[in-house]
């Protein structure tokens, strides 16, 4: 395996790796108070396109496979996932979110205790890690974190499909962060699975659409003991 | 390869051939002879085993396992002899009575290969010589059983309920054996017996350990409080299998208790010996209370085996309390222990034998429907008497000799040195003594009611006596109460080598000689004395019966005129009614009057409904509010999952923040 | 051998990507167990010539005594599933997700690469998404639904626990779990990472207070399905968990990882037992039932050692096949008496003697009766309990056990013996005769069979236990 | 002769003495309260006119009765075997037989249980009514009795009745002592619930709710009869010749000469006749006690023996 040496950071990766991070993580609260689909499926085209930017900046020795794969990155999480949901969106005309269980006010209170609880959780981990970058891993973590709230709360599939999306942004940036991302073949491999079950899940959607005439999964609860 | 070894593999082999004959044979009048014979045949050779093991025999036998460091092993010891060859006897004779009596479901297929794996297990579970062995011989006997009491599930609704109760119960046993002897195994570092018995723990780990053992032992013999399977299982469970249920099944919960106390922790604290009282006492007294106000035959008789596991615990009780004081003393009560073990076994059998054929005769079970069956069914009728003065412990039966020598242990129990033992002396002597007077209530209703007098009902009154195969294992068991009863120092001496070496007899005598009391027995000789009695008695009345003839006549007393019915005869419910006031308190029976007036006046009644249940109050106060608990545990924990996905991806969410913070620690 | 590896994945992809092209139908419903009994083969192949550690695939995949057993036991319970029960309308989609869904399960079983690992346990949610959904109708797509949400984000949460894992190798990053469990020491990151690992798998093994998904996926799915699921997708999650537990006890000591699975044992055995107590459909009597033997293997991998640890392989295998043979059971009794209610089946033994015989059989094995081996197993891990020191969490766990073997077995008698009528009427209004053919309940008795089977077998099984135990590094 | 012969002899002898001696005993107690009670009473040799008028009556079985022939003739023999058992005339017993505490109070009980097998195949209510009642009673007394000769076999240290009897002949301190003061209360209390005199059941009764013994032999008839009516006369002169040979051992034959035996015998009778005539006394001035109130008698004459056991401990250990 390739061992990566400590970077030499210039100027500019920093930079472009700050605003990376940050843009993870304003998308990630931001979608906790977007309501409507449409909103959020442009949300997570922008985080997967911070992630993807991310990527490219951590790895800079220029490895030609590192380049494609943040490209791919960039093509299937910003690009190709939003535009299922949106089309899925606008087919089943689900376009307007419910409310969601926890209002945003809440939500919101939540997202920071929960970064609290990602930094109190990332610090020992960046101190562990040699890398530069590894002192921004409580945010990897705290997408993780904000995804999992968003997907407890929202009732709508495709929101949820939406949030199960943001929590993967958030293991890949950790990825990023913590270890300059996984061996390329783990990496695809992961992307792929991802995308199979938004696939998988969109199915559902259109399935449940077609069943159950509403597309809110909170109605769904007949299984019970 | 010596006997012991030939004996287990003829165990085996005749297991296989007594399945294979329950599963081979095609009608099941032939399935009763071939698998009856197979049975028979287990029964022999674990006799064969017990006696190889009870002469000095201690050869061990190995199976391995798939696991790594876990190997099945036999080991023959003079205790598991002793309770082997007692189960094997009863075996064949249960086994010989089941040819002529099994029908229905305790003839099909699976009927008789349970029976097999019962008889299998009761012959393994004295000869195991380790803890996981031991185990699953404990669970081989209670497949084989859980299957025989739900065989008639298809013909009375208590049938299911019983079954649970007594699946549940026996496998709370198995777990408690589990939790104890794990506990003792951990301690001695290895599972196997001797292992534990060179090494035992000490200090609250072996409390602990005993403890759990001892109730798991407890549960299986059917000591109060743990006793409530036995009244439901047996009369449910067909006949010759109640009688070996009763027989030997529950005397394996003796042989563990046996195993505790005598072989893994022989000296512990006194406060053990009072923990085996405090079990003994109240099984005898609340079993024969039962007993005495049952109606139902095969529960009376049930209740009976509780009361017998209470002598025989409180006899172990002395036992253990008199060892380090008075080793003499000690030694009696051990005797006591195996002759209330083997006295039970042969009385107990006879008893459930005889029920069975009343059943098989009658189809009652309820003595207030009987009456009358001596002429009908004199067989049975003798083996009933028998069996009940053996319960009663009158003379001539084992039920006596095993009674004598666990009072001449109690009478020379008392030492000056330990205050304890001599303190509670007087009280336990009343409690056996009562239990003794109520034992002779219970057997006399038994005996009387159901045989004697007229018959109360038409089944009753067209009774018909069992089967060839019946009624001669109901003999050999009567001929082997007897025989315990007129020369017990023969089985005395047989089972020497189990008995500690102050009490092995040396000189040979047909009568009972317990060098510890210097007391000693000899029935024969009384008997002969009752016959140098009764001889000129009987001549006299032959001589004046010759001079004057008896005449019969109709009609008994009926305060002058009314043709008596039968009806009219007192029944076991009326006969214990004077029991039931006195030991309401006890019994906590549930009375109700249901009086429905004339419409007209609220004074004049109509029609009077009186009903009186004798509930078992153990189980109606103790067991009763734990089963509505977990049923209501079980309705509040089913909201647990109630079908919202949100409430799931929180209790997600939840363990991933615990386990993040956890880690943090 | 590395051949054989390729044929064991191989040949089922060819098998789904041939029952895609719509063959004859006939065919097409043989297909799964095909299959099935390719990767069983090749589970003996290992087995039969142990061969140490040889890595495939650039070093992703790697066979080994433990992953020969895991193989050997998803062979055998496959086979029982789709051979014992009665395929669907038999259509090529079904078929294909099937061999996927077996392949999916093999490449997890026989990933060195966490990675891979990672990957493969996400193919199984992928695949049986819509295996789950087949049953059709508003609650097959919830059983899915939930099924691929709670099972893709408790995976998600394993992944994060790689991702930390891999932080934590430092300086020579590596994934392969062979050279990650001979590391000296790793950084303090692989505290986390193990511990997000394991409860992620926790998720896919069915232990609470991950488990909520279980009960409605097993009850809503086809027969084979369930069967498959239960029997050994939550033992190969359980594999999983096993091989981080021997890297986190390499590492970082037994204890770190003792307390996190005692703690999930005894969640598991509670939330068993008091759902069992009160339960009114037999299939989520099952899953529950699933549930609670989680447990017990999760007891027995926290008290470890090498007795405990054959004795959780050996389990596994037992209730494998126990738990297959059982949910195909269940599913005829569906199909023979229309609801899936405990209230409403009643006198199984008199009404379908063939069904009732079973149900009894399977229960018995599933309750730990002789002659069948979950006893052995059961009362080994109890005895290793007591001697490793964790004698208060064995001895909760025995009385959650006793509560569950209540509640099974009060439900079950409910449903076998007769409602007492009165009187017996002679022909207790029969159902109608079991559809299954004498083929497919031969193999779910011949499933029992080898389950009595397994004590008594100590000459194969030893070695092939001792080995696989001294992989995963017990010590006796 | 080898001594177990004698001993046989001996016991011949008392077993005939005390059935020549139990009508008389009978015919005494019922002769004393008719003089008190102001009659001129029937004279002591009734009963013994009362068993040959019986042995000469035909008796009658009704239809349905089994073991009516048999069950009189085991009671008699039951009773023969109990006053051969019992130290009455001789202490001297057959060496394989000892008359050990348990072994008499067996014999006792079967032939309760004898007696009330006679009530219950009589086949009418009054019959089970008696037997219930009987073995009711017979059940409360066997704890008192145990543990009140328990209780005077402590100082001794052996069981067997004749080696008590020697021994307090030997030592005449140990009769007034606590202990045997009240073990020998609780076994007269107990002697008198077995035997069905007053408090607990009224010998003269006929009133079918109120008698136990009479209501079992109601359908006896003849010699039946003459056969029950015999072996309770022979059990109640045994207990009391028991209980007043407890109280007072001097008399008794040591070993078996003509004199010795001789004085035994008319020893036993004398003070068997004393202790009759003495309770005969008592009841004329006491009522029956109602049915449930019994077993709080049987309660109180229980603890009676439990404190002399508990005194025989302290005074023993002292």
């Amino acid at each position: 395996m390739t061992t990566i040496p400590s970077v030499t950071a210039s100027p500019l990766t920093i930079q472009l790796l700050a605003t990376a991070t940050g843009a993870l993580l304003l998308t990630a609260v931001l979608l906790l108070w977007r309501r409507s689909i449409t909103g959020a499926a442009g949300l997570l085209g922008v985080q997967g396109l911070a992630l993807a930017a991310l990527s490219l900046a951590a790895a800079t020795e220029g490895e030609p496979h590192l380049y494609a794969l943040a490209a791919l990155l960039a093509l299937i999480k910003g690009v190709v996932i939003p535009a299922l949901v949106l089309r899925t969106a606008r087919q089943l005309d689900a376009a307007t979110e419910g409310s969601p269980v926890v209002n945003p006010a809440t939500g919101m209170l939540l997202a920071a205790a929960l970064t609290t609880v990602a930094f109190l959780v990332g610090t020992p981990v960046a101190t562990a890690t040699a890398r530069s970058t590894g002192a921004a891993v409580p945010v990897g973590l705290a997408v993780v974190l904000i995804g999992f709230l968003v997907l407890a709360t929202r009732r709508e599939a495709l929101g949820q499909i939406i949030a199960f999306v943001v929590v993967d942004n958030g293991i890949g940036a950790t990825a990023v962060l913590a270890a300059g991302g996984l061996p390329a073949v783990i990496e695809v491999g992961v992307l792929f699975d991802v995308l199979l079950v938004v696939l998988v899940l969109l199915i559902l959607t259109r399935r449940i659409r077609l069943g159950v005439a509403v597309t809110d999964i909170s109605r769904l609860n007949e299984l019970r003991d | 390869m010596n006997v012991f070894q030939w004996a287990v593999i003829a165990l085996v082999l005749s297991f296989f051939v007594a399945t294979a004959a329950a599963v081979g044979a095609p009608t099941p009048r032939l399935r009763n002879i071939l698998a009856g014979v197979a049975a028979m045949a287990l029964g022999v050779s674990g006799t064969a085993t017990g006696v190889a093991a009870l002469t000095g025999d201690t050869t061990i036998l190995l199976l391995a396992t798939p696991l790594p460091g876990m190997t099945l092993s036999w080991h023959a010891t003079a205790l598991g002899g002793f309770f082997a060859a007692v189960s094997g006897v009863v075996v064949v004779i249960c086994a010989l009575y089941g040819i002529g009596y099994a029908h229905g479901p305790a003839a099909s297929r699976t009927g008789w290969s349970a029976f097999a794996a019962f008889g299998l297990g009761m012959q393994l579970v004295p000869l195991a010589g380790d803890v996981v062995t031991f185990l699953i011989a404990w669970e081989v006997m209670a497949i084989g059983s859980s299957v025989l009491v739900l065989s008639d599930h298809a013909h009375r609704p208590g049938v299911r309920k019983a079954g649970l109760w007594y699946a549940v119960m026996t496998h709370l046993s198995f777990l408690l054996l589990a939790a104890g002897l794990g506990i003792a195994a951990a301690s001695a570092g290895s599972t196997s017996f001797y292992a534990i018995a060179t090494t035992p723990p000490t200090g609250e780990v072996a409390a602990l350990a005993f403890v759990l053992a001892l109730v798991g032992f407890a549960t299986k013999a059917g000591a109060v409080p743990v006793h409530i399977w036995l009244p439901r299982a047996h009369p449910e469970a067909p006949s010759h299998v109640s009688a070996l249920m009763s027989a030997v099944m529950v005397k394996m919960g003796i042989y563990g208790a046996m195993l505790l106390t005598t072989r893994l922790f022989p000296n512990g604290p006194s406060w053990w010996a009072l923990l085996v009282l405090g079990l003994g006492i109240p099984s005898a007294l609340y079993g024969i209370l039962q007993a005495s106000v049952a109606s139902d035959l095969k529960r009376l008789l049930a209740y009976s085996t509780t009361e017998n596991v209470g002598l025989i615990l409180i006899a172990l009780a002395i036992a253990m309390l008199t060892r380090p004081t008075r080793p003499g003393i000690s030694a009696v009560a051990l005797i006591a222990v195996f002759l209330l073990v083997v006295s039970h076994a042969a009385f107990k059998t006879t008893l459930f034998l005889a029920a069975g054929s009343i059943l098989h005769g009658t189809g009652e079970r309820d003595l207030d429907r009987m009456g009358g069956l001596a002429v009908r069914m004199p067989v049975t009728a003798i083996a009933l008497a028998v069996g009940s003065l053996g319960a009663a412990a009158l003379p001539a039966t084992s039920g006596f000799v095993a009674e004598w020598s666990l009072l001449q242990s109690l009478i020379h129990a008392d030492s000056r040195t330990d205050r304890l033992t001599t303190a509670i002396l007087p009280f336990v002597m009343g409690v056996v003594a009562l239990t003794a007077g109520l034992a002779l209530l219970t057997f006399t209703k038994a005996f009387g009611i159901a045989t004697l007098a007229r018959p109360r009902t038409a089944n009753a009154a067209a009774a018909h006596e069992g089967s060839r195969s019946m009624r001669l294992a109901m003999l050999l068991a009567a001929a082997g109460v007897v025989a315990v009863g007129v020369i017990p120092g023969v089985l005395v001496r047989a089972i020497s080598p189990v008995l500690p070496e102050v009490a092995r007899p040396t000189a040979y005598s047909a009568g009972l000689v317990l060098p510890g009391a210097q007391a000693s027995l000899d029935p024969t000789a009384l008997a002969l004395l009752a016959l140098a009695v009764t001889l000129p008695l009987v001549t006299t009345g032959w001589l004046l019966a010759r001079r004057v003839p008896r005449q019969q006549v109709a009609m008994g007393w009926g305060c002058g005129g009314v043709r008596t019915s039968p009806r009219m005869q007192y029944t076991a419910t009326s006969y214990a009614e004077p029991l039931v006031r006195i030991f309401d308190d006890a019994l906590a029976p549930t009375r109700d009057v249901r009086v429905t007036h004339a419409e007209e006046s609220r004074f004049t009644v109509r029609a009077m409904a009186y009903s009186q249940r004798v509930v078992d109050v153990v189980e109606a106060r103790g067991y009763a509010p734990v089963v509505r608990a977990l049923t209501r545990l079980g309705d509040r924990g089913r909201s647990l999952q109630n079908g919202s996905i949100h409430r799931y991806l929180a209790s997600s969410f939840g363990a991933l923040l615990l386990v993040l913070l956890g880690v943090l620690g | 051998m590395a051949v054989f590896v390729w044929i064991a994945l191989g040949l089922p992809v060819v098998l789904a990507a041939w029952s895609l092209g719509a063959p004859r139908a006939g065919i097409v419903r043989h297909l799964p167990w095909i299959a099935s009994g390719v990767v069983l083969l090749c589970g003996l192949l290992f087995l039969a010539h142990p061969v140490e550690g040889t890595a495939a695939l650039a070093g992703m995949l790697r066979v080994d005594a433990f992953t020969a057993y895991l193989l050997f036991v998803v062979g055998c319970v496959a086979v029982v599933a789709t051979g014992g029960a009665l395929t669907p309308t038999p259509n090529g989609r079904f078929s294909a997700l099937m061999c996927l869904f077996l392949v999916a399960m093999s490449l997890a079983v026989l990933a060195d690469n966490l990675g891979v690992l990672w990957v493969a346990i996400e193919a199984t949610t992928i695949t049986t998404a819509f295996l789950v959904a087949h049953g059709g109708g508003r609650r097959g797509l919830e059983a899915a639904w939930k099924y691929v949400v709670l099972g893709s984000v408790g995976v998600a949460i394993a992944f994060l626990g790689i991702v930390l894992l891999y932080a934590a190798t430092g300086d020579t990053p590596s994934l392969s779990w062979a050279d990650l469990v001979t590391r000296p020491e790793l950084a303090q990151t692989a505290r986390i990472g193990l511990a997000l690992a394991v409860l992620g798998l926790a998720t896919k093994a069915g232990l609470a207070p991950m488990h909520s998904w279980l009960p409605d996926a097993h009850s809503q799915a086809p027969a084979q399905v369930s069967g498959l699921m239960s029997g050994v997708l939550l033992a190969v999650a359980f594999a999983g968990i096993l091989r981080f537990k021997t890297i986190s006890d390499h590492v970082l000591g037994a204890g770190f990882m003792r307390s996190l699975l005692a703690i999930a044992a005894l969640l598991s055995l509670a939330v068993a037992a008091t759902l069992v107590l009160t339960q009114r459909n037999y299939k989520r009597l099952l899953a529950y039932s699933s549930i609670e033997h989680m447990g017990i293997l999760a007891l027995g991998a926290a008290i470890g050692g090498q007795l405990a640890t054959a004795a959780v392989l050996l389990h596994i295998l037992g209730h494998g096949l126990t738990k297959a043979g059982l949910f195909v059971v269940a599913g005829r009794t569906l199909h023979a008496t229309g609801s899936p209610e405990i209230a409403e089946v009643h006198g199984l033994l008199a009404r379908s003697p063939s069904l009732g015989r079973s149900w009894l059989l399977g229960t018995a094995a599933l309750l730990g009766f002789p002659p069948f081996g979950l006893l052995l197993t059961e009362l080994a891990i109890i005895v290793a309990g007591y001697q490793r020191g964790m004698g208060v969490v064995t001895s909760v766990a025995v009385l959650l056990l006793l509560v569950g073997f209540a509640g099974i077995s009060r439900q079950i008698l409910a449903m076998t013996l007769t409602r007492h009528q009165e009187p017996p009427s002679a022909n207790p209004e029969v159902l109608a005769p079991d559809p299954a053919p004498a083929i497919q309940r031969g193999i779910v008795l011949a499933a029992f069979g080898a389950v009595a089977l397994i004590p008594v077998v100590a000459w194969p099984l030893a070695d092939v236990l001792t080995a696989a135990v001294t992989v995963l590094g017990a010590t006796p | 002769m080898s001594d177990s012969l004698v001993a046989g002899l001996a016991i011949a002898l008392q077993v005939l003495a005390v059935t020549a001696a139990a009508p008389i005993v009978v015919g005494v107690t019922r002769q004393i309260r008719a003089r008190l009670e102001g009659r001129v009473g029937a004279g002591v040799l009734q009963p013994w006119r009362d068993l040959r008028k019986l042995a000469r009556k035909e008796p009658l079985t009704a239809e349905g009765v089994i073991l009516g022939r048999a069950l009189p003739v085991a009671l008699m023999s039951v009773s023969g075997l109990l006053v051969a058992l019992l130290p009455l005339v001789t202490t001297l017993t057959l060496p394989a037989v000892p008359d050990d505490l348990f072994v008499v109070v067996s014999v006792l009980l079967l032939g309760s249980v004898f007696i009330a097998l006679i009530g219950l195949d009589a086949g009418s209510a009054f019959g089970g009514m008696g037997s219930s009642r009987h073995m009711m009673v017979s059940a409360l007394v066997e704890p008192t009795v145990l543990v009140a000769v328990y209780a005077l076999s402590i100082p001794v240290g052996a069981s067997t009745l004749s080696t008590i009897l020697s021994a307090r002949m030997s030592t005449p301190a140990s009769i007034v002592s606590p202990v045997s003061a009240l073990a020998l209360v609780a076994l007269l209390i107990a002697v008198i619930a077995e035997t069905g005199r007053l408090p607990v059941d009224n010998p003269s009764t006929h009133l079918e709710l109120t008698m136990i013994h009479e209501a079992m032999v109601l359908e006896a008839s003849g010699r039946d009869l003459g056969w029950i009516e015999l072996a309770s006369w022979i059990r109640l002169t045994g207990l009391f010749g028991l209980v007043a040979n407890l109280a007072l051992p001097w008399g008794i034959a040591e070993q078996a000469t003509v004199g010795t035996l001789g004085i035994g015998v008319a020893a036993i009778i004398g003070k068997v006749v004393v202790l009759a005539g003495i309770v005969a006394a008592v009841e004329v001035f006491l009522a029956k006690v109602r049915l449930f109130r019994v077993p709080e008698l049987m309660a109180g004459s229980f603890v009676l023996g439990f404190l002399a056991v508990t005194a025989s401990y302290l005074t023993g250990a002292s």
